[in-house]
């Protein structure tokens, strides 16, 4: 198995011919006999109790089958985080008050989406408006408006049903404070003290949409006599909505199927439980129809998550030769009307540095705040983008106050391979360092830095680091490879296919494993009824677990072929090798007998068992439970992946507009199972990171998002791009799938870094608020008189 | 999308007649590319469409050495992009329509149809303005021109009366010694405009004194605007750097911009001078040449 | 949206004061007001016309004059439903009255408009423009209608 | 009466259909709801992304900002219509899948529509002409780059073709 013939290869994607045809069948594109179709009328106030809801004119119109509001979904709870501490609040219709602009209040299912949506202007809600709050500072104020009142969990919380002992307790917010964490170790006081230079700053990050090209969509259906619901829909792990809407609908888990689709884009977005899927599971039970829900891009704008919007300060104390001593990181996040993930993203902050950088003596001190906002999930690096803004943009202030060149003060402050972190994660790959030098050198770091402001260009640069997997509920995954008759195998295993290749890298990674072409590997995945158990493919963990669970479940099934083939060929098993569906002795590759007949012989010979191999994978092996979002401790993932981008500018100190030139991911992904799709995300990220740098910003007043279209919401498309120039700079990870571990998440934040880095080598004026619109940037220049 | 009953005209006839019979109910459908977006949003829900699309009779680039420039309404964008003869003899045109939205919606929006639409941000006016565009309106009753400088009233207003048909646009020869600029500025390439400018001067023939200038901006007011004193002060002047940079002060002080998600007012002004400024000097420069 | 605005009339506050606080007086200076009525002392309806180019609205609107301190501060809650249920707006307003001298007052006037429905989707780039200019043609008859009856 | 059905007579992908519909029905809702061929996509319902891409007559057009009337008479491609029936992709659609050009897969129809229109407009087209024709089909997840590079590779395939 030295010689790889199918892993780290740029092997074509075994759905391109579905997708490349208008095959790939999407949520979108289902269609069922009867279905109706639902449309949700959505909260037009920040804040406000639900005196009543006249829904008989909208019941009477023509075509319209059902109107539901909160009364008939009264008491249902859910939440991404639903812990014993934090139980859920979220609900898929708004009871007796509405928290945002957006809000679910009713639905209307109908025999078409228009009559649905007409029918929406006939449903007469009377509100009575109550004092809204949208800054999370003002939201903390003694006598600011109350958000929540009690919080009272209606049925078992999620780490109860997965093994916590405690049980969730109802608790009230004070000051609208859904989450705090505090993460401490060493002295921070002490380190402080031994500094000899100590700054502070504040970044701040804004909501931005993960704008996946395929809005949220899902089609249910109730079969009345089976009790059973089929489900079609947008999401990242089917196990986590399963549960959701088993616990929601309270339908028993196997009784609910979610049907393998093609997702058409996630970056986090999928992943949590939306009202929108409780509502179309509800509908079609209660009717006994197939329902379909899809959202307009505004809704997905204005009622789906975003990410989340960060306000950091952070204060850093550093020797003069530029090593850090002690950090202090306050953060407020705005959650919104829901806590959602906001209790993970403000940990996650913490976590996804310590890996990084040896920062000694810290202190992470994070509150996440209620507002009359839309609220907010993970998008491709989970709080890490925020947090690193602030710290590679003030060590990159450091370095300018103390003359010291950012390149080596990252590389001095770095961890080393095979250091332990703090909470108890140990670095078995580290490709940081080789990252930032050569990242440094492709763009041309020692001729450049500092030295182009005269033509008004700088470089920069960020890194950042990144989990693959953590230990949230049981965070596992299991495979399942059955040879075939012809000695090809059937691989099965429920990672979801959003577009980040997951179908066609563990393709590779059983045939590797069995000594198969990817033509040999059919594939069943995502499939709740199909497939085995399947708790990854959010939280960057898809390859590196699921992909494991793959890995060990084609090894599991190559020992048992070597096993018959040792009894078949009276060879010892390490003396035998497979290739092409055939099992050969290594010192006689012509003495071979072919899988078929392997098999054959082992159903024969062994009560007919027909050769099948079984994996799993758990991301944090060694835990029990989970890392304590509120202290930070315990081990919180198996293997980090990391990049440190460099990019350059150019900017136009007439108008303040920024123009990248050219942007640099080097990236430590461990071994490469699909060089192409690792390019394909390197460079997915390179150019999400530049709209997040230089435009991307959902905007609001009072609580209504301005721009909730793609013509006021701009991302950058096909003219906008930059040179991009992608290194590889892996470093083997022991634990993971023939080395490899997490790629889609970790160069955006990277890239942020490094291109708000270089627009200060350019212009000498820091700005650390993105996104960096040519007007913040032109007000920027003309406050420091620039 | 509410109902509408649909009717295709397949004469320019035909459609006057239509469109004088529904006025008050109906709307003209010329390529539909910002149209359709409102009908589905339920902004607006007619009893009836009018497609004149189809209407062959409206589609047509022509030029006379005399008589100059006629383009027929339903001339699509792209055509007008790609046409050999524009991008020869009105290539400021040619370039302006590849800032309109996506090839796609050049391929089926009309020029007609942008026009009448009166979007103030949209690309085609400040030029088409800057090179003396003049729309002939019919209506069954008959016809008449129009100014396009005097064709907009407000924000997707226009003064075209309920039962005509904008149905060719005209454009004087080129003049001697002119150039026409444009210029627009968004955040990322095909992005919302936050200000473009259509900038025609006019040389005396081997010198650096203008003798003629036009100066029309757009997305800083409800209409493509027109400067006044801006280009009025450039006439007769040597184009020096600070004569130039004194204009474009002028064109800013002259716009009415609002405050939007893309732009403050008071930037969009900041942004006309430097807009203004950098046409002005290259349609100069290209004057100089011309 | 905030919308804020400053300017003063050629005329004496207790004469500002009584045309502000008339509906009938003060509606005729709304751009689009086809009709007020009277609900009681410190309530009225109005049905405004109001759109864009081809969109067009008539809002029914309730506005209540929650807080009068006289001669200097007015605060009014308004709301607004499309009549033909392309949306809805609320509106608080608070007008200041100052005396400039005897014969000048100075009117400034903020308003939190918020609005919702179908028509929130044309954009915040019209809907900013278009409040400005209603903004500003209310103004202009104010001054016209409250200078003018000075004369008479 | 308002909004009844009318008949169209249309060639979708090489077949001739006569259909009744409702004026209002969009070209995108024809294809996918009438036709069942749901490979163009919807994703932004206001001409701004390029998923519903088709040819209607050899042009590029948003099939979400068409009304279906309005294509009477004339020859519409969607991307089913691109391969050939018994499985022959086109190069086009051969250099997406070499260049892993493509990710999530939601917008691939769209630019393989405009790419393809493009190719049969522009015999020889730069990269700059590329990305520029290209501006009108919203990607989120590839970051253009691997896609751009295929366009590219079939361009230059062309050229070398014809020597």
């Amino acid at each position: 198995m030295n010689e790889r013939s199918v892993v780290g290869k740029p092997l074509p994607r075994v759905d391109g011919k579905a997708k490349l045809t208008g095959k790939a069948k999407f949520t979108t594109d289902v269609v069922l006999p009867g279905m109706l179709h639902a449309k949700l009328l959505r909260s037009p106030l920040p804040h406000a109790k639900i005196r009543s809801i006249d829904t008989s004119k909208a019941e009477k119109l023509p075509g319209v089958v059902a109107v539901i509001t909160g009364k008939d979904t009264w008491g249902i709870r859910y939440g991404f985080v639903d812990t014993p501490n934090y139980p859920a609040e979220e609900r898929p219709i708004a009871e007796d008050k509405v928290r945002f602009i957006g809000e679910t209040v009713a639905a209307v299912a109908a025999i078409d989406p228009d009559t649905a949506e007409d029918a929406l202007d006939l449903i007469e809600v009377d509100y009575d408006p109550l004092p809204p709050v949208f800054d999370p500072v003002e939201a903390m104020k003694d006598g600011a408006p109350q958000i929540h009142g009690e919080i009272t969990r209606t049925t078992s919380c999620a780490w109860e049903d997965w093994g916590v002992a405690r049980k969730s307790h109802s608790y009230t917010p004070v000051n609208n404070v859904a989450a705090r964490v505090l993460v401490t170790y060493g002295d921070v006081e002490k380190g402080f003290a031994e500094a000899d230079y100590v700054r502070e700053d504040r970044s701040r990050s804004p909501g931005t949409s993960h704008m996946a090209m395929e809005p949220h969509t899902m089609v249910a259906s109730w079969d009345p006599f089976e009790q059973k619901l089929d489900v079609w829909m947008n999401h990242m792990a089917y196990e986590l909505k399963r549960y959701w809407l088993h616990k929601t609908l309270d339908i028993p888990i196997t009784k609910i199927r979610i049907h393998k689709t093609y997702v058409g884009g996630a970056f986090g977005g999928k992943a949590p439980c939306y009202d929108y899927e409780v509502i179309c599971g509800f509908l079609a039970r209660k009717l006994c129809k197939p329902i379909k829900i899809e959202l307009t891009r505004e809704e997905v704008f204005s009622s789906c998550r975003n990410s989340h919007r960060f306000d950091i300060n952070i204060k850093t104390g550093v020797k003069k030769d530029g090593t850090i001593v002690a950090q202090h990181v306050s953060v407020i996040v705005d959650a919104g009307a829901y806590k959602c993930s906001a209790p993970v993203a403000m940990f996650l902050s913490h976590a996804m540095c310590d890996p990084c950088i040896d920062r000694k003596n810290v202190r992470h001190e994070g509150v996440a705040v209620y507002t009359n906002k839309n609220f907010n999930f993970a998008r491709r690096g989970h709080g890490a983008p925020q947090m690193r803004l602030a710290a590679d943009c003030q060590y990159d202030q450091i370095c300018e106050d103390l003359g010291l060149d950012p390149v080596e003060f990252l590389l001095k402050n770095l961890r080393k391979k095979g250091d332990v972190c703090p909470n108890g994660d140990r670095l078995d790959s580290y490709g940081l360092p080789e990252a930032i030098k050569k990242s440094a050198e492709a763009i041309g770091w020692k001729e450049k830095r500092g030295k182009q402001r005269d033509k008004n260009r700088g470089v920069g640069i960020g890194i950042n680091g990144m989990f693959s997997g953590s230990g949230y509920w049981p965070f596992a995954c299991t495979a399942i490879v059955r040879l075939n008759h012809d000695g090809t195998i059937t691989l099965i295993e429920g990672d979801c296919e959003f577009g980040q290749g997951a179908d066609t890298a563990y393709s590779q990674i059983a045939a590797e494993c069995l000594g198969l072409s990817l033509e040999d590997v059919t594939l069943i995945s995502s499939d709740s009824e199909l497939c085995p158990m399947n708790y990854s493919n959010f939280l960057s963990g898809g390859l590196f677990v699921g992909g494991g669970a793959v890995y060990n479940a084609a090894m599991n099934l190559r020992e048992k072929i070597l096993r018959v083939a040792s009894e078949v060929m009276r060879a010892k098993p390490e003396d035998i090798e497979l290739k092409n569906r055939a099992a050969f002795l290594k010192s006689n590759p012509k003495r071979s007998y072919t899988f078929t007949e392997l098999m054959r012989y082992h159903i024969q010979k062994h009560l007919g068992d027909p050769l099948i191999g079984y994996g799993y994978k758990k991301a944090v092996p060694e835990i029990e439970f989970y890392p304590s979002l509120s202290k930070g401790t315990g081990r919180f993932t198996d293997a980090y992946g990391f990049t440190a981008s460099t990019a350059e500018v150019e900017v136009d100190r007439e108008t303040g507009r920024v123009r990248v030139l050219k942007i640099v991911v080097a990236d430590d992904c461990g071994f490469e199972i699909n060089t192409a799709a690792i390019k394909g995300q390197m460079v997915s990220q390179a150019v999400q990171g530049m709209g997040d740098a230089l435009f991307e910003e959902i905007m609001d007043d009072e609580g209504r998002v301005l721009n909730p279209n793609l013509v006021d919401y701009e991302v950058p498309r096909a003219f906008d791009i930059p040179e991009i120039e992608v290194i590889d700079c892996s470093d083997y990870e022991p634990k993971g799938p023939f080395g490899g571990k997490e790629a889609g998440e970790c160069a955006r934040a990277a890239v942020i870094s490094a291109v708000v880095n270089a627009i200060y080598d350019a212009t000498g004026v820091r700005v650390m608020r993105i996104p960096v619109t040519p007007e913040r940037m032109f007000n920027a220049l003309k406050a420091q008189g620039k | 999308m509410k109902d509408f009953e649909y009717f295709s005209a397949s004469s320019l006839q035909e459609a006057c007649s239509l469109i004088s019979q529904y006025k008050d109910v109906g709307k003209v459908l010329a390529g539909g590319q910002s149209l359709i977006t409102l009908l589905r949003q339920k902004l607006i829900s007619p009893t009836c469409l009018i497609d004149i699309k189809g209407l062959k009779e409206l589609d047509y680039i022509e030029f006379d050495k005399k008589s100059g420039l006629r383009i027929g309404a339903l001339t699509t964008h792209r055509a007008i992009e790609k046409s050999p003869l524009i991008q020869e003899k009105y290539n400021v045109l040619s370039e302006m329509e590849k800032s309109v939205a996506s090839v796609q919606t050049r391929n089926w929006g009309t020029i007609g149809g942008n026009l009448c639409s009166a979007d103030p941000i949209g690309d085609p006016a400040p030029s088409l303005i800057a090179l003396g565009a003049k729309l002939k309106l019919v209506s069954a009753k008959g016809e008449r021109i129009v100014a396009l400088e005097e064709f907009f009233t407000d924000y997707f207003t226009t003064i075209i009366e309920p039962d005509e048909i904008l149905a060719e646009i005209q454009m004087p020869p080129p003049a001697p010694n002119t150039a026409v600029e444009y210029m627009k500025f968004s955040t990322i390439e095909a992005g919302i405009k936050i200000v473009s400018t259509s900038v025609a001067i006019t040389v005396e023939a081997g010198s650096d004194v203008c003798k003629d200038a036009k100066i029309v901006m757009s997305a800083v007011a409800p209409i493509p605007l027109v400067t006044k004193k801006a280009a009025e002060m450039l006439k007769g002047k040597k184009l020096t750097d600070d004569v130039i940079e004194e204009a474009a002060k002028m064109a800013a002080s002259e716009t009415d911009p609002t405050s939007d998600v893309h732009a403050s007012a008071e930037y969009r002004k900041e942004i006309v001078k430097v807009l203004v400024k950098r046409a002005i000097k290259k349609a100069f420069e290209k004057a100089k040449k011309a | 949206m905030l919308i804020q605005e400053k300017f003063t009339v050629k005329a004496p506050i207790q004469q500002v004061w009584r045309f502000i606080i008339n509906p009938e007086l003060i509606g005729n200076c709304v751009p689009g007001c086809e009709k007020i009525e009277a609900i009681d002392e410190r309530t009225y309806t109005a049905t405004v016309k109001a759109g864009v180019g081809p969109i067009k609205v008539r809002f029914k609107i309730t506005t209540s004059l929650t807080q009068i301190d006289e001669p200097k501060h007015i605060h009014m809650e308004a709301k607004g439903a499309d009549l033909g249920m392309a949306g809805s707006f609320t509106q608080a307003s608070d007008v200041y009255l100052r005396e400039v001298s005897a014969s000048e007052t100075e009117v400034a006037y903020s308003s939190n408009v918020t609005v919702t429905g179908r028509i929130a989707l044309f954009g915040d780039r019209i809907m900013r423009a278009q409040a400005k200019k209603i903004g500003e043609e209310f103004i202009q008859a104010l001054k016209e209608k409250i200078e003018g009856h000075k004369e008479t | 009466m308002n909004g009844s059905k009318k008949t169209i007579n249309v060639k979708v992908n090489g077949e001739s259909y006569e259909l009744s519909i409702k004026p209002k029905m969009t070209l995108l809702q024809l294809l996918r709801n009438e036709l069942g061929l749901t490979g163009t996509k919807q994703a932004c319902m206001d001409n701004s992304c390029g998923a519903c891409t088709v040819i209607v007559n050899k042009m590029a057009v948003k099939a979400c900002s068409v009304l279906a009337m309005q294509v009477n008479g004339k020859e519409v491609t969607s991307v089913e219509g691109l391969a050939s029936r018994d499985g022959k992709l086109t190069p086009l659609q051969e250099a997406f899948l070499e260049h892993s050009a493509f990710q999530c897969g939601f917008c691939t129809p769209g630019k393989l529509m405009s790419s393809t229109a493009m190719l049969e407009e522009m015999s020889d087209p730069t990269e700059e002409d590329v990305r520029r024709d290209m501006e009108g089909n919203l990607c989120r997840c590839t970051g253009y780059v691997q896609y751009l590079a295929a366009i590219m590779a079939v361009v230059r395939q062309r050229k070398e073709g014809s020597k």
